[in-house]
């Protein structure tokens, strides 16, 4: 609990926060009225939790105050309503912005990464889908055309030979390093918060942590551009965790225009929790995908409330995305895909397979993703950021460029595989040796014995397999901004697109199987592989970050039909249970162990039975709790005791022999109202009393002039009894948002509970060293 | 010649062999919604149109290339305004300055007790630009510090 | 706070808790062992709040004891795994059972409602659909055949004319008749407790109740029976909010096979609402919606936790019930559309426009219908329930029957006016002067001048709004299983679709205006009335029961395609807010007040600035608190204050002058513990001292032999000061599930608050009646 | 004659006039999912059969007759058996038994403390069942005093 706290009035804040410290300054007279203290007391330390309930108090005052005065003009009427309004107006601006940035980030990063094959030279800005878009030299359904020139091309040569091959592989990797040179080089020196994914730290501040800076507005500029940069560099990586991270800091700076939610914490955490729904919203172009998520990772102390905001938020964001169309399919992602061949009820086995498949890669990818990073964190590995980008960056496009399908863009080849064989297809994926009928008005789709292409697009996809599950391992946790959906996605999609085409082989060959059923039976088309891509997409994902209902949701709005739902759920709870079986926690969860943020899981149940007598601090033979008594200490003792200890707040008693329990005063509104008292020069010395009474002795008394504190008194703090069972106290803190709590036998005071000694707690009955918990 | 145009009309039809090359896909620029059929998108129909017509199967699509061209420009001016800034804040700067070490003995995050005075002080524009720019500053360093020194967060 | 509590140790139950009852009762000591107590110490009575905090704690300790005891042999490791999985096998067993409840109830439904016009002669078990389904002589889309005989041609008339008619009125109205007949004598006869809709009453339960045999099998049975008869009899209900409370029941049946659940009501609760989500699932096909329905308007204390359990539990059920494919068009409603046809923009403002109108509705539709039922409640008519559903179903009938789109099913006609016109429909709402192209293949939809067929359909569809809008008010409420999704439905839906043909004819005309922008140039068919339809249900639901996002994503499951969303949302947001304008309270809320059930809504927000001393017992001037002294009471001081004082519990403090507290003893506890010690015999008389304590005097003492009661000491209740806000107070009883909670001032027991205190101070401050919350 | 089967082939075509009907909808049943094809589903099919059959639209659908037979079936018998037993419940049982008139004095929902007793005394099988009965009949009882008479729940 000895957490350091400096004594500054106000900290650092950041600058657009300015005009409102210093309205908050002038008027900071704490003696006067009660509520006034409550309402500009309001700031927090850097890396320090928030107190929901004073907050949420804090806010009820704010809205009292502001519909007396609504009542006595008009001006106050209108600003009243503005008031009760700035909540949706708020979440408005949010979504807005959030499909501005995601429509920005989008364009940006499909044409920086085809940046690196070649280019446009009639209309540079283009990328080479959208270059050939229009080109009437189209003979089949793909993506090359005359007017988009290799690299090669461009300078001239226009024979394809070893020496183009050399040629565009060298300014392949050259444009992947500059890529991504540039992008940590801007993050090192703008805005070092913008690296990472940003969900473990979302998570922890949503949870009511302070990290000043992570939401502001350099980060948002500088994670924005780099976003792009890292993925257009072909970096293991994808963009839809960091633009949660940009929804957010989206969400804090409109937040700020409405004093409502930029001055009040507990307040502004609905707007960001909208802001995340908006987010990945946009980066899957699933509203409801978004709001569940939002609701099941990352909101936290009101998880119904802001539903029905956060949905709003969503989908206008998803609006505004799809208004400025970035793929030119009129949908919200590349790898939208409408399926509408049915499955069939054998295929639950491959689909629990790849569910089992998920699981594992989950469980692998983190415990070595979790090692590596460690490693970088303790080891002088960890200086070298700038070095490790570039290695990993000229590694993955080394290895990358030979392999069609690494070569390109991840989300492209998301898309690729989550396609199904259409009759007008001619990539490898669906080379079958079939002849088919051409009534394209009963469309059927390819279906046969694999050719050349399917043998040779599975090994090359088996190589891609492990290059990306291996990669992303380093590339998760370099200080670049880098999300691990899209990877983790692409190792599933591959694995499922490799059993799928297995399975429809099998099919293909024998059909008669018991297994299969009826399902197959003369020689129909049963299997489709690209639906199996998608299920190995949702068990990956599942496998890594432990997500359930949101993930099932996403992946079902990302396909359009419910009937995939089961498929889809039946490979996710499998992978969630297996990978539960290796280790009990998401990759987000583990990030924030590994960084010890003090996040109390809402979700974990607390299996054990001890009591708050068990944690509470003092423990059996440490020193007393230190307390101050209600009316018998002077301002010099105070003082002393400030100095002396370093703790955030202090129980005000009856008497210390009686331990009876008046209030409970936070430190630095304690250390303010001295100093205040000290410059205002009216009387009060260092023996001059301190009362937290009502009743203040009046004149008649001899010496100095009393001080009275009792309107900083917090007259209620949380109390429970020593024999309270923890789990209860958990409850406690974790849906009433506490602090601190203060332990209480019998009436008498007894010690203190705070949230660091619950996670403390908590990570010593999960044998783990409780000395990872680092803030607070 | 309609190469960049932001509407098309796609027709995917059955195979075709014209000129000795394989067609399934016609597609036809600038046109509007309503005139997307195939009897007005295949060039060269063939002889029996309507069997052919009815088995191809014609998509309107729409993009906005204009809107890629300002975005793509405002991203590369956004991107090279960072770059230069950042070159000087990372190289001029640190020359033209005193020599200012970061000093964070503690190991708790450092906060900058003597911002405010600035900013009261300095009640002229520039001045605030310029303790703004101080502070900003101030805040990159310790994020810096956090992240690549202790390590203490974003591992 | 003065509630009735008999002294009974276990009270009346379902018969099916019988066998846990014997063997609860057969090791009851409760003086022996503190974890016995705690479990087996858990029945409630009727209607009574349960304790969440201490049923939860008693499943901590269950869980512990089977932890501990399957380290110890095989088999107690195979219960130990059985226990675990216990929940997961619960729900999968109710979503099974859900899903084919609703599958018998859909077909009978449907069967029973055909029954009124006619019959399959050569297959009575088929409905007019099935029957015609087979038969070669349909040339157009429409439902009539040769098969299908109405009652005159059954009896061989085969010539239309106004004899037959009347025949076919006649017997249409003695059908609807006998089957609301049945329908109210079964429920007055077998199961009162299956009659009206169910939600209120399950949200209710959810939130802490009990109502014994409101989930027993023979209201599940009975509900099921008659909600097909009370469908089929034509009036103005539906089965979808019943579904609900089937679902709900059948997870209660479900949940006493596992002990971990049956015998603990907190944790019962996790498997209800499941259920509950399982219920909207197949009631409406959609399984996400469903689960977000249990979300946000019947879940309370575990919002979260639950949730992926819900999940799957709606699959299932959602599962089976496609298997069972009741209207054999595989999918789960009657009413199942899907679009492909785009919105434009400027529909936007008619879709507001509905939105006004369904908040309109739904106000409206509230204010008239709970006059209705406080009248029922409190005047002599409600003694008459037989004759009121009798006049009810006679007045409909006789109403119903000339109007074509009252006579046929609800859901078929919501079905009709869903459904867009296709080149094949020649229904009258399809009766287009159009003359379009053969082209099937680019399949254009009919698009006109409105023929005397359109016109026909508005008037007649204008009139079955009224009816369905005032028949309903007077319907819902009546002591037959009643259900208001269905005719809300309608009434919006029919409303959607006339504006909707309005706006498409008006399109028609003038398609230039500047309104219609350019997405009706040239003629083209931009309005598709269908959608309209959609989203005037929606609104009018939405205005009648105020959800939000889990009635958007019903409706967006009903349409499956994405791109309604906005309009859904933008109609459901306006018709909440003109609702809300009207009146705070959807139906069900306004039930639960109505009825006043002690349920504090999770929602609402307290805006008040009172602090808990103004809401404790005892007020200022009653008589003192009454407490227990820890050591210094007699066996029959106890028992005199027993008799005396009819409070739920009683607080006990160290002695009467220092009020300090020690714990909070149960009256159902202590008086079981009084008669238990002197039925034992061992010593303890009338003028034994009790003792709450752990130190008790030893035999060395003059004075009978002491009765240790410390075991049944709560020795951690829930303590605040009397200063905290009312919010923070509210907060904690919601969050944390509290029935008590006791006010100390500096350590000193002041008073008591309890659920029901809060309830009826919510009540003053709402200007309403405080001493209609009845129970507790 | 296949009027009730389970598996039919739709086909949705344009209108075209036999027999003095225009006819649009053609079905066929029993028909293996494969075959589920406009050729083979329209009788007499027109002269150009494959412009013809390019523009229908033809859908395999599939039902359970034999379960919704038991189904119907099964509800028709659970329904008599409750109408049988209600009534028995309503009308003889009062006359057989003696008068025994419900009594609910105070205003709180009545317990029957007196059940166990009985259940615990009576161990024959029959004499269970009987008790079981009883209490559910005093459930009922109390039911319908909350619904109708006192109208406290269930407005």
């Amino acid at each position: 609990r000895r957490t350091r706290l400096d004594a500054s009035g106000m900290s650092q804040d950041d600058i657009s926060l300015q005009p409102f410290l210093n309205s908050c300054e002038s008027s900071t007279n704490i003696l006067d009225s009660s509520e006034e203290t409550m309402l500009e007391f309001g700031q927090y330390d850097d890396f320090h939790t928030i107190d929901w309930v004073r907050d949420i108090s804090r806010d009820r005052l704010r809205h009292k105050q502001i519909s007396r005065k609504s009542k006595e003009s008009c001006w106050d009427l209108i600003k009243g309503t503005h008031d009760a309004w700035s909540g949706w107006l708020c979440v408005l601006l949010v979504g807005m912005a959030a499909g501005l940035f995601a429509g920005i980030v989008d364009i940006g990063a499909s044409w920086m990464s085809d940046l690196k094959e070649g280019i446009c030279p009639e209309a540079f800005w283009l990328n080479k889908e959208q270059c050939c878009w229009g080109s009437n030299d189209t003979t089949f359904d793909d993506r090359s055309c005359s007017q988009w020139l290799t690299w090669s091309q461009l300078f001239g040569i226009h024979t394809e030979n070893a020496g183009t091959y050399i040629l565009d592989y060298i300014i392949y990797v050259l444009w992947a390093m500059s890529f991504s040179v540039i992008a940590v080089f801007l993050v090192r020196t703008l805005a070092p918060y913008a690296c990472g994914s940003g969900i473990p730290e979302i998570k922890t501040i949503l949870s009511g942590f302070i990290i000043r800076g992570y939401l502001g507005k350099w980060t948002l500029i500088i994670k924005s551009v780099t976003m792009m940069l890292a993925v257009s560099a072909g970096l293991s990586l994808g963009k839809e965790g960091p633009l949660v991270h940009v929804a957010c800091c989206i969400g804090n700076f409109f937040s700020y225009l409405f004093p409502k939610y930029g001055r009040n914490e507990a307040k502004k955490r609905e707007i960001l929790s909208a802001a995340s729904a908006a987010g990945v919203s946009v980066a899957f172009g699933a509203p409801i995908g978004g709001v569940l998520f939002s609701l099941e990772e990352v909101s936290y102390y009101f998880p119904l409330k802001t539903m029905w905001r956060s949905f709003f938020c969503a989908l206008v964001a998803a609006f505004i995305l799809r208004s400025i169309n970035p793929f030119g399919n009129s949908h919200l992602v590349k790898f939208y895909v409408e399926y509408n061949t049915p499955w069939f009820f054998f295929e639950l086995l491959p689909f629990i397979l790849l569910g089992v498949f998920g699981g594992l890669y989950g469980a692998f990818f983190n415990k070595f993703n979790l090692k590596w990073c460690r490693f970088r964190k303790k080891t002088r590995m960890g200086l070298f950021p700038i070095a490790e980008v570039m290695i990993v960056t000229f590694v993955t496009a080394l290895l990358a460029f030979p392999n069609p399908y690494t070569r390109e863009n991840t989300s492209i080849l998301i898309q690729r595989l989550f396609k199904d064989c259409g009759p007008v297809d001619d990539s490898d994926l669906c080379d079958y040796n079939a002849t088919y009928a051409p009534n394209l008005n009963n469309r059927r789709n390819p279906y046969g014995e694999a050719g050349t292409g399917v043998q040779n697009a599975m090994w090359q996809l088996f190589l891609a397999l492990i290059l990306k599950g291996i990669l992303t391992i380093f590339t998760f946790g370099m200080k670049v901004p880098a999300g691990l959906f899209i990877p983790s996605m692409a190792v599933g999609a591959i694995a499922g697109r490799l059993i799928g085409t297995g399975v429809e082989q099998l099919a293909f060959n024998f059909p008669d199987w018991i297994l299969f059923d009826e399902a197959c039976a003369g020689g129909q088309r049963c299997v489709t592989p690209g639906l199996y891509a998608m299920v190995g997409a949702a068990a990956a994902l599942g496998g890594v970050t432990r997500m359930t209902v949101s993930l099932v949701v996403i992946m079902f709005e990302l396909t359009g039909g419910l009937q995939y739902i089961i498929p889809i759920m039946a490979a996710v709870m499998t992978s969630k249970w297996v990978g539960d079986a290796f280790g009990k926690e998401g990759i987000y969860d583990a990030h924030i162990h590994l960084n010890g943020y003090p996040f109390l899981d809402a979700k974990e149940e607390f299996k054990h039975t001890t009591i708050a007598a068990d944690i509470m601090r003092p423990r059996r033979g440490d020193p007393p709790l230190v307390v101050i008594e209600q009316d018998n200490m002077t301002v010099e003792e105070l003082e002393t005791l400030l100095q002396e200890e370093d703790y955030n707040g202090f129980p005000v008693v009856v008497s210390k022999e009686t331990q009876l329990l008046v209030g409970f005063v936070l430190r630095r509104d304690l250390s303010h109202a001295l100093d205040e008292a000290r410059k205002a020069q009216d009387g009060v010395v260092s023996n001059s009393r301190v009362y937290f009474t009502t009743h203040v002795p009046g004149p008649l008394d001899v010496g100095p002039k009393p001080l009275k504190l009792k309107k900083m008194l917090d007259q209620s703090p949380f109390t429970i009894t020593d024999q309270t069972p923890m789990e209860v106290v958990i409850d406690m803190f974790r849906k009433l948002g506490l602090r601190q709590c203060l332990v209480t036998h019998k009436g008498r005071l007894l010690g203190i509970i705070t949230k660091k000694d619950i996670l403390r707690h908590i990570a010593t009955l999960a044998n783990q060293d409780p000395d990872s918990i680092q803030f607070l | 010649e309609g190469q960049y145009d932001d509407r098309r009309c796609k027709c995917v039809c059955p195979p075709r062999v014209i000129n000795n090359v394989t067609r399934k896909v016609y597609l036809k620029n600038n046109i509007a919604r309503d005139d997307c059929e195939c009897g007005k998108v295949v060039d060269p129909l063939p002889d029996n149109p309507v069997e052919f017509c009815l088995r191809c199967e014609c998509e309107y699509e729409s993009r906005n290339t204009m809107l890629m061209k300002v975005l793509v420009l405002f991203v590369l001016a956004v991107l090279g305004v960072l770059v230069v800034y950042a070159g000087f804040v990372m190289c001029l700067e640190p020359l033209c300055a005193k020599p200012q070490q970061p000093t964070f003995p503690d190991s708790g995050p450092r906060h900058a007790q003597d911002d405010r005075p600035h900013l009261v002080r300095s009640a002229s524009m520039l001045g605030r630009v310029d303790s703004a720019r101080q502070r900003w500053k101030k805040q990159v360093e310790v994020q810096r510090v956090n992240v690549y020194d202790r390590r203490n967060i974003l591992s």
